[in-house]
Formats: structure tokens, C-alpha cells, sequence
């Protein structure tokens, strides 16, 4: 199941593994950063699914088992990067700094956004499977004409990879030789179809047949994530290209809050990728290697714990939108339809108007 | 007449049984739809029972969902296509237009495009976005294809089997917010021709037409309004493409006033659509303008906001009585 | 006012021009614009002059086109996307409806999606299959566009500047019949805003609204009327969406008789829109339906046979005949 | 510019060559067959272009260049297949028996497809990129629910390589291991697009990433397109999945009688083309391995003198339908607004209604 040419620094057991192309440049801080980064994330998603099953959220998308390559590639980027999402990027919109409560917006079905972009240079959530790929190899396009050293990185997953938008992504990239990273999280699942039916050879493979490099790595091991897209991120910036990486990971819990696993998947399934968990292995590593000790992982999971009960309160506090500003930013410049849905708004008391 | 009751979903599910039963020519593709059933459920059960060659689970694309199901089409098979939601539908847009709808004509009649979409739209159900869309003009202004919507589990489970019958494609709406809504089927007979338009309620003073998930709104509407004296006309249309005008004509030639109601923007809607032919063919009838009541020119808004969108009784009432305000 | 006579084809290439050398952030994707100079010369010789990286010839694939246009939004260009026939608009149409429309509204308004979609649309060269469509519906139907079509020289040199200026993403549609017809361009200050309406005859018996190639076609049967007896008022409507109901509601409630002319079918069109808009707005002074003059609800037929599906001075003269003849 | 990768068996001088997995199983008899085949689809393609010179025809898609791949290809089908063609392959529809005043109805703008598609078992053309493919797809996965053994070709060129359908197609031919052979014709240009702006790499390794092999014949030579996709043709008779060809040719005229080539290509490049020629290649084989007579290279250009004489009283005599046929085939049943326009076209005394 897993290719031999998947790039591994740490096993499932926090060993070190060498690796002939790449090695860790990480220190502990640095590695005992990304692991507070991976258990923050992980409670913020076990909070999330509570206050959805509580009805204070419209739906989640959980994230857990996937935040070492989420984490991985997200501090990875420069500041400057910029970054195109899909839905399920709750690791990497954290690693942007994109704050939580933020995030939650669009479950708690208050916006179809939640941020703001260009602060956090982090587009919107993408629902349209694999729509976002065409952006960033367009802001790509952008940062080229702009002759600036800066690189781009959208996240699509095994399921989108079969859509037209992310396929013609790659054409365009590799003709226009774009600044950008395609990070596909195979998560082995797209709802109930497994990714086998998407491809039946590693996603990474696509890459070369479009003229650009792809490669595979172990998605929960946020070590060689890290250093992966660190280099593929350095190629975009210095004109060498696009770079596919294939993060092979997995998708611990449910596709949504709406979805019943139990209908496609066996649980043994779920039991094996428990045991590749990657928050575990970083701490075991960490454990063993910098004796970090278990005052401080405590000191991470409080962090985390605040973190979530802070999530809680904000968004208990996101009371619906007044309906009037559906009106809003739909055109930048005055439209005689939005003034009219306005008025009418206003009229049928819908809406003081107050916006 | 034995009738059982159960759930629009559930009627979706025995209709799509029993087309596979009856003919082997039938297959269904769309994502999800084999072990879990599809995200509705609606063909809960239908790969187990005919296979994985019937009941085709699609990799993660639309245009090749509806694209496949046009070379099996000319291969002779049937297929229903299910789009996942309203808004994942665009990426097949090209396939639809460009083929499904024209490749009957380009074969000189040789090729039959019997496929059908189904497609659960509107919205209602507290969804995100691009979940609760309302395309349906977008296909009936197609030449070429044909479009349909259920408002009520009897029709859905014959409307489905008549569908995957009939030569022509059709995009099939199912008003997603109505999946869970038991009513009566009868498994003997079809209610209605799958082209036609049926009057829910007769009334004199105005005629209300709306299709999908309105109809329930509407009729909700016209119980209210006849606490405060109006008598509302409630037209489920049914067929948005072609649309079946004669009891629409004969309706509004009777009571003089027209509502039309819909999820969807006015612009160029089939609620423009009804009102400009039906304001030609009752001219002289027509005692006030044909009026719309229909989501705002906006994206979908987020979902806790989605009831002032959709068009709620008030919104239906504040028409009728404007409708009623003119003298004639 | 200095004017200068040039076609509609070279009024685009320079209003282009000037587009290009006003703003940097602007550039021009398509396929074939560059050394060709598009299939229509549009582009002619603007790669030649601003450099393959503002002038971009792209691989084939429109939803790309468009996609990489959004994402150069989001970076601060502003894109002006030609998409070679209207027929090929559609592998585009998830990614303009999803995202271009949508993405003003997402982000909060932070994302400003300024991009110009040129099509060149209706028939009436002489073309194959997919090269003579009228789509314009399927985006005046939604939310968060804006579609605007250009009948003469001198719009056609002034709109596509304003258009390019302007901050919401429009669908630029360019009546390509009439590419190589001459008129006077006046280069130095527009004639009217992007989003106003024209009359382009004044009249008094029936008001004939068109757009794009129809213009033409209307002013010629309003000859043809005159000598019959009937003064008809024409209003190039020139903007489809949002529409600018001023001086059509003006109109119509002078002569109380009105006709659209389209070449896209009935169903759900701009037509349908205008008439169920009008007919409310002017509901007192109607004399008359209003009629539409559109193609056939078919597929766009083979091009020797297209003079009789488009509107003709006949259909438009047998409409004016058909309001005419109504008792007021 | 050529890959060493390229299938050949025979040279632009008309000598063999032998390849490591291909030979040649054609008699001089099925060879000289493949000869006429192209002088007589040269012919075609020439009177259409006076045909349409002279107002007769309102656009012609021009072959001449692509006859070795369009025969080779189109001969290794058998009866039973069924093919799917963009708009360019009146080679392939001269193999599967398309009258040739049957291809030119489309051109003579007296029709949108032209012949009986299930006939012939030739699909109608398809003239949006790349959407055949799919189509092609479809039909094969029908085929396998059918126990058939028969095979599914379709053809796109260069430049439809880069749409989404062409791509989705690949995705699902390998999910559903469908019996299709997809014939790219890189015929070097899409318009005025070279396909060099499509793909950095050769078209036909695009293939493998997607799970099936491409592999890329010289189209100009007839032989070694036969054998290459005979064989493709075979593995999707017998289960054994798709292929991509890459047929590496040169369409030596323009795109249609409406372009304009000089604008973006040099006529160096159309010299270099002409010394490899499909036609003339062949023909120096036959003459000295076979003893081919010029009197029979005689025969076979009068046999395409007659066919284009017979061909342009064909299209001489088509006249313009009746306005009235476009309500024809619109819908299999029965269509109130078809009703309705029929009706308004004899009111308006367009049509007499004879249809
Ligand atoms: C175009 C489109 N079609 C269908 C959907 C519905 N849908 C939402 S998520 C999903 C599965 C996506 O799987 P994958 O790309 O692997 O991402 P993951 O959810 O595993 O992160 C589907 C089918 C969609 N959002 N967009
Ligand atoms: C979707 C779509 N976009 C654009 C066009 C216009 N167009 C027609 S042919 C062509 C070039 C195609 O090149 P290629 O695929 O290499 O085929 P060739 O013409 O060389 O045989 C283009 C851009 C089209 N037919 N369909
Ligand atoms: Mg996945
Ligand atoms: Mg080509």
C-alpha cells in the first residue's frame, strides 16, 4: 500500500529515519512548535464536533489525522506566501493565523467566508472541489508578472484530484512554469470513495506526465511534510516551477459531521492509521530525544484547552447576520436589483436596515 | 387505490428500484451513491441489490459523470446521473448544454438521449454554500432538454420511473428540503402525466403558481390567505420545460391575478418566464400584473440567514395582496 | 468632437489599446490572441506591442482561462478574457458562477473581482455548430455579475474601456455579425455610461427593445414601419444586467405597446425578463402583450438556414403588426 | 525536438526500420490498400478546399499531413468498434465508410452532424474540444457491461490534450479499466497555439500518471501507426485497459480555409514537413520492395480523380434544407414549443411545412 518512494524522516514510532534527498533542519523548539501546533488544531476540530453535535454548528469538517501534514506545510511558508484552501485546511488557515473563531464562521453557516484573505494571505474556504488550483496557478501568474520572490501553495484532495480544474491546473502551471505548490492530502477517502478509485497508481506519479516534479510523502510525519514542501516552496520561488506533493495521510473521523463512516469503511481501517498517528510520534520523539518533559506537554494540552474554551464563548457569541446584509459586497459598485431586495427587506420588516 | 405512506427520499429510492427492475438497459452513476447511498440516501441500497455495474460509484468529476452517461446513452444504456448538490452541477455545464441537449439533433435522431439528472436543489435545509442552489432556468432555457420538479413523494416516485422512461434528457429537481416529508404513494397508478401541471387547490381570486419545495409554502400561504377572505389558486407546475400552460391559462383567465413563486432570482427565471407568456396569452383577462416572489439577486446567503430569502408565507401574502390592490 | 470611422473589430482593438496603456495591472488571456491576433484580429498586433506577458496566449482550456483570471484578481490584475465563440463559454461556466460571481461576496468584499469576459456571440457569419450562440440568460440570471453587449463602433471602443475600469467581473458580449461594419468612434469622451440604455429612435407607437446585433435589425424595420404608418421607438438596451428600466418604462408608458428582439430562444430570457418587468411597471399603460421576436427553442440550426431562425425585419415588423392589432 | 522514444518502421525515404517491440504484419497488397486510402483522403481533402474557394462549402478543416495517421489508425479497427472523432478526421470516416459527400454536409453548413453515427459506428463531429473523449468513455463502459469484445477509439488533437474532459477521461478510463484507445494527433498546432504551450514533455507521458500506457508513434508513417494501435486496439478488446497514442505529425495546411498561418508559423517549418510526408514515404516503399508499377499509382490517382468529380456534384446538389427541418430531431417526443415555432415559420410563409 504505502510506496517505497514515500519520503520519511520519522517512523510511526518516533525514530528517526534517514532519507537520501532530505534530512531535518529542525530543532527542538522549532519541533516542539509544531507539535503545540498540532494539538491545538486537533482540540480545536474536538471542539468544533462538540458544538456541532451541541446544534451550535451547522456542520464540521474534522481534520483529525491530517494535522501533520497540515502543519507541516503550513510552516513551511514564508510570510509573504500565499495560500489557496479548500475546506477541510483548519491546520494550515492556524498556521497563517487565521484566528479560530474566524474559521468557525462559515460552520456556524454565518458567511460563506470567514476572513480576510489578503491579511492573512489565505484565500476563503473553496467548496467547488478543485476550483482553487486554477486561482493560484493565476496568482501565481501574478506574482511572475510582478517579478517578486514569493511562492504559492493550494490544497485539494485525492477526490478533487479527479476534476478537470485541478487537472488543467497542472497543464497551465507547467506551461507557465507558475511559482506554485500543489499539496494534495490523499486522506485515502472522498466522502465514501476511496482514493484507489481516483487513481490506481500514487497521485504523485500525474506530475511528471505534465513536465513538473511530483512526490509522495508520509502526510503524518510532520518532520519530513516540513522539509518536502520547504524545498518545493524554495523551487517555486527561485523559477524552477511547480512541484505536486502527495501527502498520503488519513481521515480519522468522519467527511463531515453529516457523514456515517460505518456505511463504507471498517473500523480496523481506523485502527491502523491510529497506530501512524502524527502528534504521537513527534512526542515520542521529543520524549526520547530532547527530553522534553511531560510538564511541558501538559503546559501544550492547557494551551490547547484555553484555546477551546475561548472558541466556545466566541462562537456562542455569532448571532446570526442581520438578513440585509446579504446585500452586501455582492457588487462593488451600486446595482439597482440590490437597492430594490433592499428596499423591499426594509418594507416587509424583514430587516430594520440598519446595515 | 392502495397508497403507503413514506418519506419523498424514500419514494425516490422505490421509483429508482423499480426502473432498475424493469429495465436492465438502467443504470445509475454519481458520487457516493453506492454503499453509503448516496449524501440523501436515496439510493440507500440499490448497489447492494444490483451491483456495482448498475450502481456505478463515479470518481470525484461531473463533466464525466454526465459526459459517460452520453456514451452510454449512445451505447444504448439509460442512465440517471445524481449530482451530489445544485451547486457541483457547473462543472457539467458544458457536457449538458453543448452535448446532452443537442447530440439528438446532431445525430439526425439517431442517437436517444435518455438520460436524466437528477439534481436535489433549492434550499431550506441549513446547509453551506453552493448547497442549496436553484438552477433550473439554466436548463429550461436549453433547447434541447427538458426539465422537472417533484413536490411531493407520489410524484417523485412516478415522475422518476417516467423520467428514466422518456427519450428525451431530463433534468430532474427534487426539492431537497421536502426529502424527509412523508405523503401518500400509490404504487398502482401515476397521478399525472410527467408533462403536467396540476391545480392543488382551486381558487377565484388569485392564481399562485410555484413548483418544488414552494408548493407547500404556497398552499401554507393560501390557508392564511383565506382566513383574511382571499381565495388563492395553487398551480404546482411540475414541468418547468416544457412548461404545461393550458391550466395555467384557464387558471388565470379565471381569477384575472398571477403570483409566481420561486427560490431563484427574478432575472430571466421561469417566473419571468410565466409572466410574459402568461400576460400575453390572458391579456385581456389580467386584472393586475404578474407579480414574483423569489430569492433576492444575491449568491445564497449563509444559512442562518436563508429565511429571509426564500420567499416565507408573509412574502407570498404581501404579492397577493398587491395583486389584489389594483383595480381592474 | 473629433470622430474617426472604423470598424466595430478596430474599435475593440483600440479601446484595448488604450485599456492596456492606461493601467499596467491590465492584460489580455485568450487563445490564438497573440501572433494571430485572435480569430477575429481583436488583439491585433497588442502582443506585438505590450509583450507575451500582458497579452497572454493560453493552452485550450477556458475554465482555466478564467480560473487563472480570478487568481490574477486576487493578486490586483484586472483580466480581460477572450473566449473565442460563445459556444465555448460553457467549460468555463462552473468557475463564473462559482467563483467570479461569488468571490466579491466571500471574501467580504476584500477580493475585488474586476475581470472582463469578452464574448463574441449571436450568429449570422455563416458558421459551424457552437460558434453563433446567445448565452447571455444564463449570466444575467446571476447574482453577482453584470452583462453589457455593445451595437456600435463607438460603444464597442468606450465600453469595453469602461468595462475594463469597472470593479465587478462582466460579460462583455460582442455581436460578432457586426465586427466589420464601420461607424464614427469618437475618441474623446464616451458617449454614455456602461450601464445606460439608449433610445436610438424615437417613436411613438410601439417601443422596440434590442441589444447587440438586433439593433440594427430593429432600426431597418422602423424604416420599413415608417412607410407602413407606424412610428416605433428603438432602445438599444446595451446593458442586459443589471437593466436600465429608466427609459424603457419612459418609453413604454408613451406608446403602450412594446416588442424585445433576441436572437436567444423565448424561455427564460432577457426578453421574458423585460416584458414581465415592464408589463409590471407600466401595467396601466400596456395596450398590449409585449411580444418577443427570439430564435427558435432549438438548437442554433446550420448556418444556411440561419437567416430564418434569426429575427428578421419580418418577424419584427409581423410583432409590430401583432401589438398593433390589439383593441386598447 | 523528435523523442527516441518514437515508434517507426519506416523511414521519411521510405526504408525500413525494425523496433524492438513492433514489426510490420502488412502485405504489399494491404499496403498499397493504405496508399490509396491516402491519396484518396488527399484528393478529398484538396477538392473540399477548392470547394470552398469557390463559396461552395462554408469552411473546410484541412488533413493534409495527418492521412498516415488518420489510416493507420483508422484501418486497425475492426467492423465492431465504434469511434469517436473531433472534427478533423475525414481520414478515419473514409476507413469506417463515410460517404465523402456525407463528411462535407457539416462544411456546407446544410447540417450539424452528416451521417448515420450508428452506421458507420462513427460518431458525428464533435467540435467543442475534447468532449468526444468522454463520450468515448461512456460508450466503452457500456461495451464492458455488455461482455462485448470490442473496442472504443476516439481522436483529439494537441491542443484539446489541455481541456479538463480530455483529462477526466484519462481518470476515468483508468478507474473503470475501459476498453478505449485515446489518438491524440499532435499535429504540432492548435490554431496558431503550438503544442508546445500545452505540454513541456511529450503528450503521450501524460499517460502513466493516470495508470495506462502512452506511448508515441511517428504519424506520418502509416505502418507503424497500424501496428501500434492494432495492438492497442487488442489489450482493450481482451481487458487489458486503455492506451494513449500520441500520433507526432504536422497538419501542413491551414487550421480551416479561415486561418491564416502565415501570421504564426514559418514556411521553413512546412518544407522541413514535407520531406516527410505520409503518402510519399509509402509510396517509395512500394515502389522498391514490391515493384509497385507507376501505372498503378496512376490507377489509384485516377480512382481519386473520380471521387472528387463525383464528390462535387455531390455537394453541388445539396441544397439548403428547408428552414423548417431545425424543429426536426430537436426532442425524440412530442414538444409544445417545437409545435409552436413549426407553426409560426408557415405562418410566416418561411417554410411551406412540407417536413
Ligand atoms: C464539484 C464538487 N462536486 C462534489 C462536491 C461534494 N463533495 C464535497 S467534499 C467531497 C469529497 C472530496 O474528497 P477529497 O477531495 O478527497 O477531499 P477530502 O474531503 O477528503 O478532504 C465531495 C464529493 C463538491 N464539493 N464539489
Ligand atoms: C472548448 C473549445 N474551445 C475553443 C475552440 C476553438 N477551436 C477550434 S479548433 C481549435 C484548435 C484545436 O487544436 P487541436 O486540439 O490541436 O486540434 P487540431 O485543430 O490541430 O486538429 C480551437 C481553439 C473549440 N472548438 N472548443
Ligand atoms: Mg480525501
Ligand atoms: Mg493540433
Amino acid at each position: 500500500m504505502i510506496d517505497e518512494k514515500l519520503v520519511q524522516l520519522l517512523t510511526p514510532e518516533g525514530e528517526r529515519i534517514s532519507h537520501p534527498q532530505y534530512e531535518s533542519s529542525l530543532s527542538g523548539d522549532e519541533i516542539l512548535g509544531f507539535y503545540r501546533d498540532m494539538v491545538i488544531v486537533r482540540r480545536l476540530c474536538n471542539e468544533s464536533t462538540s458544538l456541532q453535535r451541541q446544534g451550535q454548528l451547522a456542520l464540521w469538517a474534522p481534520v483529525q489525522g491530517q494535522e501533520g501534514a497540515q502543519i507541516g506545510a503550513g510552516r513551511a511558508l514564508a510570510p509573504m506566501d500565499f495560500t489557496f484552501p479548500s475546506y477541510r485546511e483548519h491546520g494550515v488557515a492556524w498556521c497563517r493565523g487565521v484566528p479560530p473563531e474566524d474559521m468557525l464562521r462559515i460552520f456556524r453557516a454565518v458567511t460563506t467566508g470567514g476572513w480576510d484573505p489578503q491579511k492573512y494571505r489565505h484565500s476563503v474556504p473553496t467548496v467547488v472541489l478543485g476550483n482553487q488550483a486554477l486561482h493560484a496557478v493565476g496568482y501565481a501568474m501574478g506574482v511572475q508578472r510582478d517579478g517578486a520572490e514569493e511562492a504559492v501553495m493550494t490544497f485539494f484532495g485525492d477526490g478533487a484530484s479527479s476534476q478537470g480544474d485541478v487537472l488543467e491546473s497542472f497543464v497551465w502551471a507547467a506551461s507557465f512554469n507558475a511559482p506554485v505548490v500543489f499539496f494534495c492530502q490523499n486522506n485515502q477517502w472522498g466522502i465514501s470513495t476511496p482514493s484507489t478509485l481516483q487513481s490506481k497508481v500514487p497521485l504523485y506519479r500525474r506530475a511528471p506526465g505534465f513536465g513538473f516534479p511530483g512526490i509522495r510523502v508520509d502526510g503524518n510525519d510532520v518532520l519530513a511534510v516540513y522539509e518536502v514542501t520547504k524545498r518545493a516552496l524554495d523551487n517555486a520561488r527561485t523559477g524552477n516551477g511547480p512541484t505536486l506533493i502527495e501527502a498520503y495521510t488519513y481521515r480519522m473521523g468522519a467527511h463531515t459531521t453529516s457523514d456515517d463512516p460505518t456505511r463504507y469503511r471498517v473500523d480496523a481501517e481506523v485502527e491502523v492509521w491510529k497506530h501512524r498517528d502524527p502528534i504521537e510520534r513527534v512526542k515520542a520523539l521529543l520524549a526520547r530525544e530532547y527530553r522534553v518533559k511531560g510538564s511541558t506537554f501538559d503546559e501544550v494540552t492547557a494551551e490547547a484547552d484555553l484555546m477551546a474554551l475561548k472558541l466556545r464563548d466566541d462562537v456562542l457569541a455569532m448571532g446570526p447576520p442581520d438578513p440585509i446584509s446579504m446585500f452586501e459586497n455582492v457588487y462593488a459598485d451600486v446595482h439597482p436589483l440590490i437597492e430594490e431586495g433592499r428596499r423591499e427587506m426594509i418594507e416587509l420588516g424583514i430587516s430594520g436596515g440598519a446595515h | 387505490m392502495a397508497t403507503t405512506s413514506m418519506t419523498m427520499a424514500k419514494a425516490l429510492n422505490e421509483g429508482l428500484r423499480r426502473a432498475l427492475e424493469k429495465d436492465k438497459k438502467v443504470l445509475l452513476m454519481g458520487e457516493d451513491i453506492g454503499k453509503l447511498g448516496g449524501v440523501f440516501r436515496i439510493t440507500d441500497g440499490l448497489q447492494k441489490d444490483f451491483g456495482e455495474d448498475r450502481v456505478i460509484d463515479a470518481p470525484l468529476a461531473e463533466s464525466a459523470i454526465v459526459g459517460t452517461a452520453v456514451g452510454l446513452a449512445i451505447r444504448g444504456y439509460r442512465t440517471v446521473c445524481e449530482i451530489q448538490f445544485d451547486g457541483f452541477v457547473y462543472p457539467a455545464f458544458d457536457q449538458i448544454v453543448s452535448q446532452v441537449a443537442k447530440l439528438h439533433k446532431r445525430s439526425d435522431g439517431v442517437y436517444t438521449m435518455g438520460l436524466v439528472i437528477r439534481l436535489p436543489f433549492q434550499g431550506g435545509i441549513g446547509a453551506i454554500e453552493h448547497h442549496s442552489e436553484s438552477p433550473e432556468a439554466y436548463f429550461a432555457q436549453t433547447a434541447g432538454l427538458r426539465v422537472v420538479s417533484c413536490s411531493t413523494p407520489n410524484d417523485a416516485y412516478w415522475m422518476i420511473q417516467q423520467a428514466v422512461e422518456h427519450d428525451d434528457p431530463i433534468i430532474f429537481c427534487e426539492p431537497k428540503s421536502r426529502y424527509w416529508e412523508k405523503g401518500e404513494v400509490d404504487l398502482d397508478q401515476p397521478p399525472h402525466g410527467l408533462f403536467d401541471s396540476v391545480v392543488r387547490r382551486s381558487g377565484s381570486d388569485v392564481t399562485v403558481i410555484g413548483y418544488g419545495s414552494s408548493v407547500k409554502t404556497i398552499l401554507r400561504a393560501a390557508d392564511t390567505a383565506k382566513s383574511e377572505g382571499y381565495s388563492l389558486e395553487v398551480i404546482d407546475a411540475r414541468t418547468l420545460a416544457p412548461l404545461d400552460l393550458g391550466p395555467m391559462i384557464a387558471s388565470v383567465q379565471k381569477t384575472g391575478r398571477l403570483v409566481v413563486v420561486q427560490e431563484a432570482p427574478n432575472t430571466a427565471s421561469l417566473g419571468s418566464e410565466l409572466i410574459a407568456t402568461l400576460s400575453e396569452r390572458c391579456f385581456y383577462s389580467m386584472r393586475a400584473p404578474g407579480l414574483r416572489v423569489s430569492g433576492y439577486h444575491v449568491p445564497y446567503p449563509p444559512s442562518r440567514i436563508e429565511d429571509a430569502y426564500r420567499p416565507s408565507v408573509d412574502r407570498i401574502l404581501d404579492a397577493v395582496d398587491r395583486v389584489m390592490g389594483y383595480e381592474s
